[in-house]
């Protein structure tokens, strides 16, 4: 057969073979994969030098259809009763037809597209003052949720967030005292916390802490508590507070 | 308000806004329903047909926008400026198509579908504004995800990505027909778009 | 042609071009006589009056425009400008109590106290109007200086700054205790298991 396509340009191999395909009048669903295998190698043979991408994309389609010849080619196996062998095109064939289905909408869409371009719009006509229009601040909706105390409360929270800001070594040389807290102590105060509160936050029982070495017993007591199973901590995140859960709750 | 004050007034909105406008947006503006809303412009875009206006009211997922009557484009593009329109190669267009229909759908995915790379395509899309990244798949190595844009249903005239032309089953039928015809033989093969 | 068969392709010229069109041209265009393309613009601006339209047609010196009707400007005002919508957030309400309770107060001033930039908040405070430039302190760089406005005082229902919520000294003398005394352990330690 001739190869007269030369001048044709094909937009990827799938192009090619439905090219082939159609101009042997052929069906797709049993592609005589012999005969389109040859033609499909002669046109690349002629392809003039492409570009290496897309030379590989051809030439890799070329190496799915030999392989396919091949096993076509291949004596049949003793079929087993319960396993019907494939037909080596079957998936070739169906990218075959999806691709077909994709380039057949795609002509349905440029007639679209040549309808769509019938329509015109409209620049926006927005009259410059209302562009330059600017809501009015209602403050009485802004501030619906702000009372005075609110107001009190924020800059309060404010100001103790400043304090705790401090470098807390610097600021604190000299003020720290020798203090005694004992374990014992420390731990009837949290176990009875523990006895008196479901849940209850790590953060929020050293507040009541008044130095560093009772930070440093109190966590001991809760690893210690931890141990005996009369509590079941949870964190969400490194850093995030600690939730503590007490299994000795009243 | 009455469906009936309703009309000028989304008439006049959708006439000043000039492109798309969510009924959400004229809903929540003017304290109506969503449901009148739509109601009040479906009534609006009925009148015009009705008088075959040179004005037509069109829908974009969701949203609205009015446009001219295709109708008097002969006429129009006398003295209106020609919509610039891209060129969109046999590439493009099929690489276009398979994003409208597989949205979100990723390169690679295309790719296999089209039997070479579509790089190029892509970023062409892209930058026609017809194609837009939609987020990234949470799969190996996170490829991105693409889809069409409202300028996408715009040119191409059509109101959401459920209204683009189907290739029916008849359609489909056809091919598996042919294929019966000429031998006889038919692979169970299911191509669903 | 028919008046009738003009008014279509009239209303869509005047509305893709947006700007005046005059009258010539559109005659031009559609190979008609001035005269009949008038008689056809005032057809068309009579139905669109007629009809209350959202849409008017208005003319100047021989030269027609579609524009908005004025009646609903309010409504375009509303839509135009929709998705603004104010929020007293709480770095705001923070920087808002700082003013309030520090004022006179500077930007760093307020920075020392949040730790933070205050750049945005203050300039939104000044936005919504509840904080105001009172002039510029005499200091190096000559820093402006922030205090409440009367509108501030009015969300409250108070007449001065006086009349805040005092933080009374014994309150400002704890936090002075506090800190010395807990400097450190009063913010959350970290603890990391």
């Amino acid at each position: 057969m001739d190869i007269n396509f030369k001048l044709q340009v094909f937009e990827g191999p799938l192009d090619l073979l439905l090219h082939l395909i159609d101009k042997n009048k052929v069906d797709i669903y049993d592609i005589p994969i012999v005969e389109i295998t040859d033609q499909y190698m002669e046109y690349i043979r002629l392809m003039e030098e492409e570009s290496l991408d897309v030379m590989s994309e051809f030439l890799l389609m070329a190496a799915t259809l030999l392989d396919i010849k091949s096993r076509m080619l291949l004596p049949k196996e003793a079929v087993n009763e319960e396993e019907e062998t494939e037909d080596p095109r079957a998936e070739l064939v169906q990218q075959l037809l999806e691709y077909k289905m994709y380039k057949t909408i795609s002509y349905e869409l440029r007639d679209r597209q040549m309808d769509a371009t019938k329509v015109l719009y409209k620049a926006p006509t927005i009259p410059p003052e209302v562009l330059a229009y600017e809501t009015p601040v209602d403050l009485e909706v802004l501030m619906s949720d702000v009372t005075l105390n609110r107001l009190n409360e924020v800059f309060n929270q404010v100001l103790r967030r400043q304090d705790s800001r401090r470098d807390p070594i610097r600021s604190s040389f000299g003020k720290i005292k020798k203090e005694e807290v004992s374990l014992e102590q420390k731990m009837e105060w949290v176990v009875a916390f523990a006895k008196a509160h479901n849940t209850f936050s790590f953060r929020h029982l050293l507040e009541a802490s008044r130095s560093k070495t009772e930070v440093i017993v109190t966590f001991l007591c809760i690893l210690e508590m931890m141990k005996s199973g009369q509590i079941y901590i949870t964190q969400e995140d490194t850093f995030t507070d600690i939730i503590i859960e007490s299994k000795i709750a009243a | 308000m009455e469906t009936n004050e309703l009309l000028p007034i989304i008439e006049g909105i959708l006439f000043a806004m000039g492109g798309t406008v969510e009924v959400s947006k004229i809903a929540d503006a003017l304290e109506i329903e969503k449901n009148q809303c739509i109601e009040a412009i479906e009534t609006l875009k009925k009148k015009y047909e009705d008088e075959n206006s040179g004005i037509n009211i069109v829908e974009f997922d969701g949203a609205y926008q009015m446009c001219t009557n295709p109708d008097i484009y002969e006429y129009l593009i006398r003295i209106a400026k020609q919509p610039k329109r891209y060129a969109l190669t046999d590439v493009l267009l099929e690489t276009l198509s398979i994003i409208a229909y597989k949205q979100p759908i990723t390169k690679s995915e295309i790719e296999k579908i089209r039997g070479v790379s579509c790089d190029f395509a892509v970023s062409k899309l892209v930058e026609y504004g017809l194609v837009t990244e939609l987020g990234r798949l949470d799969a190996p190595g996170r490829p991105m995800l693409f889809g069409t844009t409202e300028d996408f249903l715009r040119s191409f005239g059509v109101s959401s990505i459920e209204e683009l032309p189907e290739l029916s089953a008849t359609q489909i039928e056809e091919f598996k027909q042919e294929a019966e015809n000429e031998v006889g033989y038919e692979t169970p093969i299911d191509v669903t778009i």
